[in-house]
């Protein structure tokens, strides 16, 4: 984080990013206490150490753009602005969640809001971001979509059909690459031959700031903040890495054999909300107060979506033919 | 009533829809500037120019990607993939993503989208380029599966997969684009999924049959009717939902079937016509359900070879026979 | 004859490989540092180096290729999809390739490929994740598909599968691998492909099943019995080929049958079964054959409604019902 | 091709590439009118126009080596020594085919040669050549694999699967891009995003002499020379783009109607064979008599293959079971 003199911006709005990553690291906080309880079942993709992505990025959109991401998307559901209720109620699979509890962790939607999922299947939701920027562009209505995938996915050929695709055809869409340096347990110096993601972008004469730090809010926010420009103007799609770290196992299945301490601990220090919170206090825009009385606004609001999730009632069985066809 | 061929008809109710709404727009290989690998969107790139009339790379798995997000943002992409051999490089778009986003969003989003593409043998393509594998799809909810087998199911089939907000596999067969038929010129003239067309009244044995078998079965029926007996053609036309009640009914009457697929047998349509006959109309049956599809093989490309491993007429009469 | 679990028995059956055959190796996503997503592969990277297991990108399709061409030269890959759900981003390769290579080629070349991969639901992890396709597979010429209940049934099947000459489906299920069973210690037990195996023997009712569902069909068998009913459980364990001997010899003697399956109904193993005892038993048939299958949705993810999804005991009993 | 003013290998080198070259042009020809005869059926994609990469390139491997290609595979079969008369009758759909009929003109294979088949689906040969390489470096039998695929191809997601793959674990393999300028009617830049395709391999940091003269059989021969020797000293693989146009359609029923004639003109006269002639007529190593002689030895060639063919049968009817299973 760039060493400033003085704010940027007014101190609400840096409140309002501090905010919302803290949200979703007490969110996921939660969600691990309630899989461990029994609470959530199946798969469960923690977001925890890369929430200045999924909130730096997404203050670049605008209402009516598009996200869709991967199934580590509770982060980016929360900075859209999906209410958490309805996304823990989705985790408990019950009625009152954005998918009435038929989609789960990993397949969280949010018509209303541009959020038009979560998909389970690795590289499979960058095809679909791509025809997402298509129809946008067929339909001329200026919406921009913003891709969220992780390193691993990098090796699915989709990725490179999609970058193609979109670079060919000019395409509102931002790319933004969630490299967290793992897929499940593996590095990525062991499954890609490159050393730079990024550095396929101007093979396809795509747009690329190349790397940028992933646990620096502000610098996702304007890397995308000219992408989602670029893109808005016209000028096709753009390809952004974003350097991060997982704090947690792949998921809570995860044995987390495959990282050092050491390694998890210097990630740890450099972590998106310590840097933002330092940075703040830095700058005279936060104190203890102020810290305090804002972590007792983001447990509240993470308890209440407990305690809804909780009094949700599961679907009635009848209810599983609903929804098959439209 | 006019007569035309499959291509013309698939090509006409096409245009219609390009020429209706502004939201549609085709994409696939080789449609635009090659005019398609079956000539069915000759003239469209002149006539709809390259932003509605799409040559895409040879990218399957993004090709119908697009469709579905374009789809899902409210534009209506017709796909093409020139055939469903090479669907095979898409079908995790189709299975995971279309006919599951309804579903796992809980019918937040839908994707009314059209995949077209060719299936069945013939051509001498041999065994990675003659398959039929539209089974497959309709082995998936959340899909809808088509295979018209003449111009007027074509058009009516396609007007009704077009309207409907899901997916809809519609399958087009290689050797009936030059077939010809009547079409009704009712451009609101449509075909409900799931409705089967009686294509040959008899009394004797009902063919349960779809797509280019449609065809083979009515020449056997034909010559089955020379010797006096009288056959009843359904033709499926949609495999997904599968219109249980025609074929059930048909069996009442003759008590005798027929299945015939230009697939593979095992976990073939035929398979499960029978299945459904079995638990639906089994005491009606004077003699087991016969299935009649292609050899359980690869395709081999020499001719001769070839031709041996489809069902023929000759197959479908000996199928007939086993049943008196 | 000990007992230990089905994950246990196909590492254990993985290690004898690769201990007795130097042209054997290992590939697949997260096998080797992460120990297997199943932890089948625990250990195995530590005790034979990742030059024999390779740790791969998650790229499906050269996953599975590689495998092809590895062993299309002499090499023996064994090949690891983590779920049969990415298999749809190889199944090209597997379809197209794998299983065709022998006959394209007039017989010149081979492919012994052994591509292990998870099949089923009930893990809550919804709709993309939670399939059964491993029908899809049966219904292709030129391939294997084995689909074990059992710890022996996994090491006999898989000894057979990597000796074989062909590519062979390996389908596992992830909520047997803590299931325990009794195994054969004799390293050259093998079981042929096409033998079902008789896992109860009864006189009243034939259930006709296979993978995880042998065992809730002898559940529901059991229960069966405290009310009367002998139910004989035929676990086809090979799903190409077929044993289609073993299904209408105990179909003629129990004059009813059930076919229970994790996958959906159309097109499915269930269907194929119903067919069959259709073509060569009718006559013996009290009853229609039933099918129990997976509801025809796409998998939910509230783990009530995945329950009520997938077969149990009960609805296996409810079946056995309508046929008295 | 560089003006030389003496020749670089012996007489009889030359005469044996152009001899190659030729036998491939005449082939293609006959073959083009045996398809129009009724002869040959399905799909008939001609090789004539890009004859120096096959010629060049193969005669740059080894005995042991391997090669898989696309259904564009007549000239790699021919240059590889496989017999005319096996090719013919498989064409021919005749059991003195090299598949016995059984594969036809996509699928052309003769295993005593390493020549493991000519593949149908777009890209699906790539996967399929780094599975090749991986064997003989497990084995450590030091083949190495040479592959051939359109620029097409490149769009596949399997293209870059393989390329990450190979270049991952240092596979002997040797990637042949035969960038003939179009993929059936589309041409590669309404298709490909990119402008050079070889740009790919530094990103996967695999080796590649970039863009090469597809028409020129001694810098394909050159570059493949280079490429295999890198392969074979165990350092993995190479990516070649040659550059080059199919003289004809895309198969026997492209009604060709995306190209200029003038585009045609302007590559015929930079084609192979005359290039070669030329070539070697400075340098005086051909005369009018020895091309004369050169053609009627080839076209004897041709028509032998031809009545070879004509005479085979077709398999009896219950050969179609055989082969299914090994
Ligand atoms: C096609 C496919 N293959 C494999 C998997 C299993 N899988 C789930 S997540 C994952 C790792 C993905 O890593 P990455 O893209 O880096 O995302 P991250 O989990 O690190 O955020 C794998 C292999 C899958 N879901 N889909
Ligand atoms: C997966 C797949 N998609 C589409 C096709 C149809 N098809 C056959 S060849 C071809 C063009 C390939 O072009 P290129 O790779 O440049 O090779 P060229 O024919 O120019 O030698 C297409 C689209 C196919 N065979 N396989
Ligand atoms: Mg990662
Ligand atoms: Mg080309």
């Amino acid at each position: 984080m760039k060493v400033l003199s003085k704010p940027l911006m007014q101190k609400s709005e840096y409140m309002d990013l501090l905010r919302q990553m803290l949200l979703i690291r007490r969110f996921e906080e939660k969600a691990a206490e309630m899989y461990m309880r029994g609470k959530i079942g199946g798969f469960l993709h923690l977001y925890i150490g890369e929430e200045a992505i999924a909130v730096g990025s997404i203050s670049a959109l605008q209402p009516q753009d598009y996200i869709v991401s991967h199934y580590r998307e509770h982060g980016h559901a929360l900075a859209r602005g999906m209410e958490p209720r309805k996304v823990m109620a989705e985790l408990f699979g019950r009625s009152g969640g954005t998918s009435k509890g038929k989609g789960g962790s990993m397949h969280l939607f949010d018509a209303s809001r541009g959020f038009l999922g979560g998909y389970a299947i690795v590289g499979g939701m960058m095809p679909i971001a791509v025809g997402l920027g298509l129809g946008a562009k067929h339909l001329g209505n200026n919406r921009v979509t913003l891709c969220f995938f992780g390193d691993g996915a990098v090796n699915e050929g989709e990725f490179h059909e999609s970058l193609n695709l979109a670079a060919l055809w000019n395409l509102p869409v931002v790319f933004l690459c969630e490299n967290n340096g793992y897929g499940m347990g593996s590095p990525i110096q062991d499954t890609f031959a490159g050393t730079d993601i990024f550095r396929f972008a101007p093979v396809y004469g795509m747009n690329t700031p190349g790397q940028i730090d992933g646990m620096d809010v502000f610098e996702v926010m304007d890397a995308t903040k000219e992408a989602v420009d670029h893109a808005r103007k016209g000028r096709g799609p753009t390809f952004i890495e974003a350097k991060t770290y997982r704090f947690r196992g792949h998921s809570m299945a995860d044995p987390m054999v495959y990282r050092k301490k050491t390694e998890e601990e210097e990630w740890r220090n450099k972590g998106p909300i310590i840097r933002m919170k330092d940075h703040m206090e830095e700058l005279g825009l936060l104190d203890e107060a102020e810290m305090q009385a804002l972590e007792a606004e983001v447990d509240e609001i993470v308890q209440d979506a407990v305690d809804f999730a909780d009094a949700s009632s599961v679907l009635p069985h009848d209810a599983i033919y609903d929804d098959v066809y439209a | 009533m006019a007569s035309i061929t499959y291509r013309k008809a698939i090509s006409r109710v096409l245009k219609e829809t390009l020429d209706n709404d502004p939201r549609s727009f085709m994409m696939g290989e080789d449609i635009g500037t090659y005019e398609g690998a079956y000539a069915v969107t000759r003239g469209f790139l002149d006539k709809y120019g390259p932003e509605r009339i799409k040559d895409t790379p040879i990218s399957e798995s993004v090709i119908v990607g697009a469709g579905i997000g374009a789809a899902m943002g409210g534009a209506r992409p017709i796909v093409e993939l020139m055939t469903i051999n090479f669907s095979l490089l898409a079908i995790d778009q189709i299975v995971n993503s279309a006919a599951k986003l309804h579903y796992m969003s809980g019918g937040q989003v839908t994707v009314p989208l059209v995949i077209r593409t060719v299936s069945g043998g013939g051509n001498q393509l041999a065994a990675s380029h003659s398959q039929s594998l539209e089974g497959w799809y309709a082995h998936v909810p959340g899909l809808f599966v088509v295979a018209p087998s003449t111009p007027s199911d074509a058009m009516g089939l396609f007007r009704t997969a077009y309207r409907d907000p899901n997916t809809v596999m519609f399958i087009e067969h290689s050797l009936l684009y030059g077939a010809k038929g009547e079409v009704n010129d009712d451009p609101d003239f449509t075909i409900p999924f799931g409705k089967a067309d009686v294509k040959r009244e008899g009394e004797d044995v009902t063919i349960i049959t779809y797509s280019r078998m449609a065809h083979v079965s009515l020449g056997a029926a034909k010559r089955l009717s020379e010797e006096g007996i009288e056959a009843e053609v359904v033709d499926l036309r949609s495999l997904r939902p599968m219109d249980t009640e025609a074929i059930v009914e048909s069996v009442k009457k003759t008590s005798r079937a027929v299945v015939v697929e230009e697939g593979w047998k095992p976990m073939g349509i035929g398979a499960e016509v029978s299945a459904r006959i079995m638990e639906n109309a089994l005491e009606y049956l004077d003699a087991p359900v016969q299935r009649v599809a292609s050899l359980d093989v690869p395709m081999p490309y020499a001719r001769p070879l070839e031709q041996a491993v489809m069902p023929d007429e000759d197959r479908v009469i000996e199928a007939v026979h086993r049943l008196f």
